[in-house]
């Protein structure tokens, strides 16, 4: 019998399941070794159809997108209960993703930014007489394992063909590594980096360059060149793809299984790397990095030691 | 803030020079306000960002780190990389609305014993100030409100 | 939830974890005593909030933050943001840089619009509207056309999808935008695989043209279909056009016509605001835009209104032509045979898509055949303090517009960020009601019904996706209908593989 | 003996929190401590006891490791700089490897420095319980072993150095003595008897030198300095600085010839070693017994080296020799030992700091080190103590604790004045049958024969004031006082205050660290004390040791000390350099780093993190690899690198993220 495979989406963009069609033509093996139960973007499945199946019924349950609403928690959990290996798919499940940054400010102040003073969209909103109702948003966005507990993670923003392949095949062959993985390789991104022998062995940054500053050399390590790169901060498995369109790696595969707090290690190592010692010229150097926040943890706030900003809210 | 709040710091000191400092405001007998717990490391090198943001996460109202003075580390330039780090996290520490005066960094050498006394009181006078550190409370609200 | 203690349980009904996945393109109908419909809402339940958490990133990030709105057309974000920096900075990329954005972009646009048109669109006319439920998808497509071509449709696809990540970096969440330029040069040999791909683009797309004529405009009863009045309206028109106000996607003014077809504003993008502006009602997160002049007057089409409509029907009724030759006779035979211009009929959005993606093509030809295409020259160093941008492009569902405001250190102080389904929305919401009305008399609601309904909805190729996380066309919807005292009478929903359920 | 490796089983941890007499228990609860962990999660026993460093204290820990099979400890007592290493030993001989171990400070970090005894119980809970969350995370470590190079440094060649070289020398170590003067003797030469016993330091000194000049096992180099120093513990690579002599000293037989020779016939230029008394010539010898006994040139005042001008009379007189070279250059020797031992010394306190006393204003106020030359038979005067005047003091007063036990210049008792002082009060009358007035403020003779020496002045009628001086003027108030000088204090016994005219005073200058003892501090990688003074690894426990493994201190540079605690402390430091070259080796601390090589993406971010060059790059398998034996623990590189790929033992991620935790996590 196939094994039973969901698919669902909590707060993402849909980039994920992009990846998944953009297996193309390898897609299909895969989607005919097993009996796919539950895929709102593609199948006529419900709710109540997956409240009826028996727990743990589903195999192994693909969640991206991090949670962010009430809806989606409890979707979460229900898809928990339902399937006996639940997967994290896609830096916004795993880390938050880029709605994590969200998680510098608060629901009200997202509202009063996109509406102003005027009308603001009602959670429960009578229209002439009409009883309509809409969603909360949550103010803190939680990665999915902060909100039910996952078995393993496909990192990636989104995860490239090559590990979603891999990861479906780990599925289907039981050739799974201990619960609680990442399904990628647990090395930095630089193994792969095409430039990774331009990086210098006695690396001293005397300054930091912004992108519109500098031309980024096409061959040498962009680290090297100044560029905050995160590459030997964040897990292998994409391929490298963001150097090879000649721009620094910005973490989307998070960390390796050494690092805890993705951010915290990256802008670590990033201030270690430094030359300048006097203070005055530190700071100075720093300036470059004029956001730390969105450089360190562009898609990890979420699952960070601090999770979100600290607040009134 | 309650009046009798007493703030937590975790205190991250180096082996050699503000350790010892530590262990000499003891034989001296020089008494400070018992606020600040000790975490030692060989050196304020080996102090990652992690901890830092660990402590907090875990309610330190500030955190401390002691080095040897720019120039005396025992290992030559630990401490330096130990500044650097500092003066980066002090910048995403502001824009997590952590107040920058939560987290210190002193350099502190063997021979100053009573510099330790100055600094943790000071520290906890400021932190007394500024009242407990915000703690991550309104997460579990959302959560509740889906339990309901 | 909140909501159900202010609402008694019949609320529940509606909430569907299909439209709840979806999260989106909830639809609530609601009947008068005598069965009629007398108000049908569209519903998007979610706000992303990247106006605002995007405030404190640096402005160069920008491009690589915004492509998450959509994974679905994230060149198309990515583009608007990187135009919106060369404001900001005020630096126009080189003539090179220039050139390979366009080829990326318009090698996404002939992607998208095939993505559409087989997998999404497609259905309603190649396997035909009142076909089985169950045939009603991509794979009654490829049973219709044949494995052979649909093994064509996905290999094509790659291909050019490859070609993005090849300048991009990725497809999905491309890299390569900065202020004044591209980040990385072309070389040869990858200007030679896009002028090589480009040529199969080119027959691609006639080919699929040719799909559409056998399949629909051979069909008087589609034909008839599409001009049918419980799918037209008579709304006004935006779009952007080159100087010979010919179809533009990547650079251009933007170009608002009339009901009556006639111009009635032409402006530089970044000056959008003087003639557009949102409007939020209470009952969904989208906003509408509208026309400053008429203005906002309630969700109605006519010259009165300033609902308007972008996208592919909406392109080719602002414009005067195409820039290439085919797509140029396309164009002409488009009008010609729905009766000039402009056409309000919303379900020829699926021709002009077709005659958009010739266009596409042809264009990805003559940029990848420009010597300079190859030029190493891909930057200019801003040196401008950056103060305020605006970007526009024309993503395959319409204007796509991104406007920053920065400090002098290029941290973002403010963003406004105006998606194609926005303008869409008060005409999308008119559709629905409109096919609702004209479809719908007495709590009697069959299949029928619900896939004309939708139909109308997914004409627009409504990329949710950039408000919501549906895939373009795909959106299952609910219809809940619900008797004067509010009490559901009837559900039915129309899922993506067209199969359709009563509860 | 077989270890337990801690592998085997559930984590049983045994805590043992100790009252160190009243040091801990009076001001924490240690009952409700240890009561306290006993509650918390792996803890097998709990106990508290008087006094854990004892045996009977590390019985019980031996013994519980036997009953209670427990597999990691915890002490709670006091800074393991202290006693970590006892209760590691406890632990190995218990049969549990001693990394299994964590100490908790909660003497000099809790007891000591808090009052309140509900915070300071509060705390140790703490640290107790953040000590056995990080215990639990400990793993079994062996220590390394790092060779010693038999060769020894020895840096200064004062009375301190000078012994420890020939106790070295004499145990057949090759000795490196480095002196920064022209010659060895250091201060002690200077003076011409020692107290109490007032015999010839140069009949004491001068032997000892001559002795290290000859020692086959010494290579002196004098007129020479450390300016570098790299490695560490058993291999110290140091790099001298030879100043140029012009003299070379295998070429020159020490005839002086070359001194007679000199185009300046009368010595013109102020003798430093006679502190500007006496008079020398360009070319010298510090003093006739000088070793090396050759001669210097000193450019700033040779003719030949002014002007190129003069008509080079001395190698002229050093003839067939040729030992004369005036074109000679630095020389930079490298040399490899395995420790050092550091005998700088001091300098004595510029009394021109205190002008009240007029040093430097009024010609005939002296310091101590000016009257040692002036009382030295070998001295300026040839022993005779007459003033710049020429005149014979009929009057002496000697001023006490000059820079010394003062608010305004050194707080500390520079330990040798008082005795010193009574020493010259004792020759200056036996030279002159001058009254001699002692001003002091506390009588101190605390060694071997220093009251009796103190009681024999008293007989020899040397007068002692009680009282800080408060001026010394030569404004004179009546007939008595004219054309003396008047030293006026209150004399805290007779209860008033007194003018006193004296012909000459003596200010018994203090001791103090060397000006460039910073400089010096850095180069060996150790710590001052709060005054500048090197500062020893414990002052009872090591008081030799410095907190750098293999680097010794003797003498003065440690702190003030008369000549037989210097002489004794040379020894023994001598002897902890003994100790670790006849071992063959230091065993390290296991703190060391390394690779997990299977996460290890070969970015290099860890290789500039050290200082010692540790960490290479593997080309063939792309990796960092970290020399354990080059690795000093300092964890920075762990810090840095941005994988987590980098483990330090006993420091590790795991281990300190529990500790942190342990600490928030209220109980």
């Amino acid at each position: 019998m196939k094994p039973k495979v969901a698919f669902y989406w909590c707060a993402s963009c849909g980039g994920c399941e992009e990846a998944v069609l953009d297996l193309a033509e390898d897609v299909l093996p895969v989607l005919e070794a097993v009996d796919i139960v539950f895929w709102p973007v593609a199948l006529d499945f419900k709710e109540h159809d997956v409240e009826a199946m028996a727990d743990a019924s589903i195999d192994v349950a693909f969640v991206n997108g991090a949670v962010r609403t009430t809806e989606q928690l409890r979707m979460a959990r229900l898809m928990r209960r339902k399937s006996r290996f639940v997967v994290g798919f896609g830096a916004c499940a795993q880390q938050g993703g880029i709605p994590g940054l969200s998680n510098l400010t608060t629901a009200a102040a997202t509202m009063q930014e996109a509406y102003g003073e005027g009308t603001k969209p009602q959670t429960n909103c009578p229209v002439n007489g009409y009883a309509l109702d809409l969603p909360t948003l949550f103010d803190t966005v939680l990665p999915l394992d902060r909100a039910i507990p996952v078995d393993y993670n496909v990192p990636g923003c989104p995860p490239s063909p090559k590990i979603i392949a891999a990861a479906l095949q780990a599925f289907l062959s039981g050739t799974l590594p201990e619960p609680g993985s990442v399904l990628a390789p647990d090395r930095a991104m630089c193994e792969e980096c095409p430039r990774t022998d331009s990086h210098p062995n006695e690396l001293r940054l005397e300054h930091f360059h912004r992108v519109p500053e500098i031309v980024i050399d096409p061959e040498m390590c962009i680290l090297a060149q100044g560029v905050p790169c995160l590459g030997p901060s964040t897990r292998a498995g994409c391929g490298a793809r963001c150097i090879n369109g000649n721009m620094p790696c910005t973490g989307c595969f998070g960390p390796t299984s050494k690092v805890r707090d993705y951010g915290a290690k990256a802008l670590c190592s990033i201030a270690s790397v430094m030359g300048c010692n006097d203070p005055a010229e530190i700071d100075a150097a720093l300036e470059e990095i004029a956001d730390p926040a969105g450089t360190f943890y562009r898609y990890s706030l979420a699952s960070s030691f601090l999770e979100r900003k600290r607040m009134e809210i | 803030m309650p009046e009798d709040f007493e703030p937590r710091i975790v205190a991250f000191f180096c082996n050699w020079c503000t350790y010892l400092a530590a262990d000499l405001a003891g034989t001296s007998r020089i008494k400070y306000l018992p606020n600040a717990e000790v975490v030692r490391v060989m050196c304020s090198g080996r102090i990652d960002v992690q901890f830092v943001l660990k402590a907090f996460a875990k309610g330190a109202d500030g955190v401390l780190i002691g080095g040897c003075h720019p120039g005396d580390c025992h290992y030559q330039e630990g401490n330096y990389k130990c500044l650097r780090r500092f003066r980066l996290v002090q910048r995403l520490l502001k824009q997590m609305g952590i107040e920058q005066e939560r987290l210190r960094l002193e350099w502190i050498s063997a021979a100053e014993g009573d510099r330790v006394r100055v600094v943790i009181n000071d520290m906890v006078q400021t932190l007394k100030r500024l009242g407990p550190a915000p703690k991550l409370v309104e997460q579990a609200a959302d959560l509740t409100e889906v339990n309901a | 939830m909140a909501t159900q203690t202010a609402v008694p349980t019949k609320r529940r009904i509606t909430i569907d974890p299909i439209t709840r996945l979806e999260g989106h393109g909830r639809i609530e109908i609601f009947l008068d005593d005598a069965g009629h419909v007398e108000r049908a809402f569209f519903q998007v339940p979610e706000l992303r909030g990247f106006e605002k958490f995007v405030q404190g990133r640096q402005a160069e990030d920008m491009p690589q933050i915004t492509s998450r709105i959509c994974g679905v057309c994230p060149m198309a974000h990515h583009m608007a943001s990187t135009k919106a920096l060369d404001g900001l900075y005020q630096t126009p990329p080189p003539p090179a840089a220039r050139k390979i954005r366009e080829l990326v972009y318009h090698t996404f646009m002939t992607e998208d619009h095939a993505l559409h048109f087989y997998f999404l669109g497609g259905p309603d006319f190649v396997v035909g509207p009142r076909a089985p439920a169950a045939e009603r998808n991509i794979l009654g497509v490829i049973a219709r056309v044949g494995k052979e071509t649909a093994g064509r449709v996905i290999a094509m696809r790659r291909k050019l999808r490859e070609l993005i990540a090849i300048a991009a970096g990725k497809a999905i969440h491309p890299v390569f935008g900065v202020p004044g330029g591209v980040a990385k040069a072309l070389n040869a040999e990858q200007a030679g695989q896009f002028r090589a791909v480009a040529e199969e683009a080119v027959e691609f797309a006639r080919f699929s043209l040719d799909i559409f004529d056998k399949a629909v405009l051979s069909n008087s009863a589609y034909v008839d279909l599409i001009c049918s009045d419980a799918f037209t309206h008579k709304t006004y028109y935006m779009g952007m056009v080159d100087d010979r106000n010919r179809v533009a996607f990547y650079d251009g003014a933007l170009r608002v016509v009339g009901p009556d077809g006639k111009e009635c504003a032409r402006f530089r993008p970044e000056q959008y605001a003087d003639y557009i502006e949102e409007h939020a009602e209470p009952w969904t997160y989208m906003k509408f835009c509208h026309l400053k002049t008429p203005g906002w007057n309630g969700l109605a089409d006519g010259p009165e209104s300033g609902i308007y409509s972008v996208a592919p029907l909406a392109r080719l009724n602002v414009s005067d032509g195409m820039a290439t030759p085919l797509a140029q006779e396309a164009y002409q035979r488009y009008f010609a045979t729905l009766g000039g211009k402009p056409v309000h009929h919303t379900l020829a959005n699926h021709w002009a898509r077709l005659i958009e993606m010739l266009y596409a093509a042809e264009r990805m030809r003559e940029l990848a055949a420009d010597p300079e295409i190859a030029d190493p020259r891909v930057r200019t160093i801003p040196t401008h303090a950056p103060r305020e941008g605006v970007g526009v492009v024309e993503a395959p569902r319409g204007t796509l517009i991104h406007h920053y405001r920065s400090d002098g250190r290029g941290i973002v102080t403010k963003a406004t960020l105006i998606v194609a389904t926005q303008h869409n929305a008060g005409r999308i919401a008119l559709s629905v009601e409109k096919a609702a009305r004209s479809l719908i008399s007495g709590p009697v609601v069959d299949e029928g019904v619900l896939n004309m309904v939708e139909m109308a909805f997914r004409a627009y190729d409504p990329c949710l996706g950039c408000a919501t996380h549906a895939l373009p066309g795909s959106i299952p919807l609910a219809v809940c209908v619900h008797g004067r005292d509010g009490a559901v009478v009837a559900t039915l929903r129309r899922d993506a593989d067209g199969s359709v359920h009563r509860e | 003996m077989s270890e337990n490796n801690g592998s085997n089983g559930a984590v049983r941890i045994g805590v043992y929190t100790c009252h160190c007499g009243a040091n801990i228990a009076a001001t924490v609860d240690v009952k409700a401590v240890a009561e306290y962990a006993r509650s918390l999660p792996n803890v097998a026993v709990s106990r508290e006891y008087k006094y854990m460093c004892s045996d009977p204290g590390q019985d019980l820990i031996r013994q519980d490791i036997r009953d209670h099979q427990l597999n990691r400890v915890v002490v709670a007592s006091c800074s393991p700089h202290l006693h970590e290493h006892t209760f590691r030993t406890a632990l190995k001989v218990g049969g549990l490897n001693p990394f299994f171990f964590h100490m908790v400070n909660i003497r000099e970090q809790a007891s000591w420095v808090h009052e309140n005894k509900i915070h300071a119980t509060r705390k140790a809970k703490d640290l107790v319980r953040a000590a056995v969350r990080r215990v639990a995370r400990h793993e079994a470590l062996e220590r390394g072993r790092v060779a010693i190079h038999p060769d020894v440094l020895v840096v200064g060649g004062g009375i301190a150095g000078i012994h420890a070289a020939l106790t070295l020398a004499n145990a057949g170590k090759h000795v490196f003595l480095v002196e920064r003067e022209a010659t060895i003797g250091g201060h002690m030469a200077k003076f011409d008897k020692t107290f109490p016993t007032l015999d010839c330091a140069a009949c004491i000194l001068t032997p000892k030198m001559s002795a290290v000049r000859a020692h086959p096992n010494i290579t002196l180099w004098t007129y020479a300095e450390v300016t570098q120093v790299d490695g560490f513990v058993g291999s110290y690579k140091v790099t001298v600085n030879r100043r140029p002599r012009y003299v070379d000293e295998d070429l020159c037989a020490g005839c002086l010839d070359c001194i007679e020779a000199c185009v300046y016939k009368q010595a013109k230029v102020p003798d430093e070693f006679n502190m500007n008394l006496g008079k020398r010539k360009p070319i010298y010898v510090p003093f006739p017994q000088a070793v090396p006994l050759v001669p210097v040139i000193d450019p700033e005042t040779c003719i030949q080296f002014k002007s190129g001008k003069c008509k080079k009379t001395c190698v002229d007189a050093c003839g067939e020799r040729h030992a004369i070279n005036l074109r000679a250059e630095a020389k930079q020797e490298t040399i490899e030992v395995g420790t050092v031992i550091l005998s700088t010394g001091f300098q004595t306190f510029d009394a021109a700091r205190t002008p009240e006393y007029g040093y430097g204003v009024h010609p005939n106020v002296y310091t101590a080190l000016e009257v040692e030359r002036l009382v030295n038979a070998s001295g300026p005067t040839n022993g005779e103590v007459v003033m710049r005047d020429g005149k014979t003091p009929g009057a002496v007063g000697i001023i006490h604790c000059v820079g010394s036990r003062d608010e305004r210049t050194n707080r500390w008792c520079s330990r040798v004045c008082c005795m010193y002082s009574l020493k010259l009060a004792h020759l200056i009358k036996e030279h002159t049958g001058a009254e001699i007035f002692n001003f002091y403020i506390d009588m101190r003779t605390p060694g071997k024969g220093f009251e009796e020496f103190y009681q024999k002045l008293l007989s020899e009628r040397v007068h002692f004031v009680r009282g800080r001086v408060a001026e010394v003027t030569d404004w004179a108030l009546q007939p008595s006082e004219e054309g003396k000088l008047v030293i006026q204090v209150e004399d805290t016994l007779a209860g008033f205050v007194r003018r006193i005219p004296v012909d000459m005073v003596v200010l018994a200058t203090g001791l103090e660290p060397h000006a460039d003892a910073q400089e010096v501090r850095r180069m060996f990688n150790i710590t001052c004390a709060r005054e500048g003074f090197f500062l020893e690894r414990h002052p009872k426990l090591a008081p030799v040791n410095t907190f750098t493994d293999g680097i010794f201190l003797a003498g003065c540079c440690q702190g003030p000390k008369d000549i037989p605690d210097t002489v004794a402390q040379a020894g023994a430091a001598a002897a902890e350099a003994m100790a670790l070259i006849d071992a063959g080796y230091v065993e390290t601390e296991p703190n060391t780093a390394h690779v997990m090589e299977e996460v290890c993406a070969g970015c290099k971010t860890c290789i500039p993190m050290c200082p010692y060059h540790a960490i290479s790059f593997m080309l063939d398998i792309h990796k960092s690899h970290i020399n354990e034996a080059l690795c000093k623990g300092c964890g920075t590189c762990v810090a840095a690198c941005p994988a987590g790929a980098i483990k330090q033992n006993l420091f590790d991620d795991d281990e300190i993220f529990e500790e942190i935790e342990g600490i928030l996590t209220n109980a």
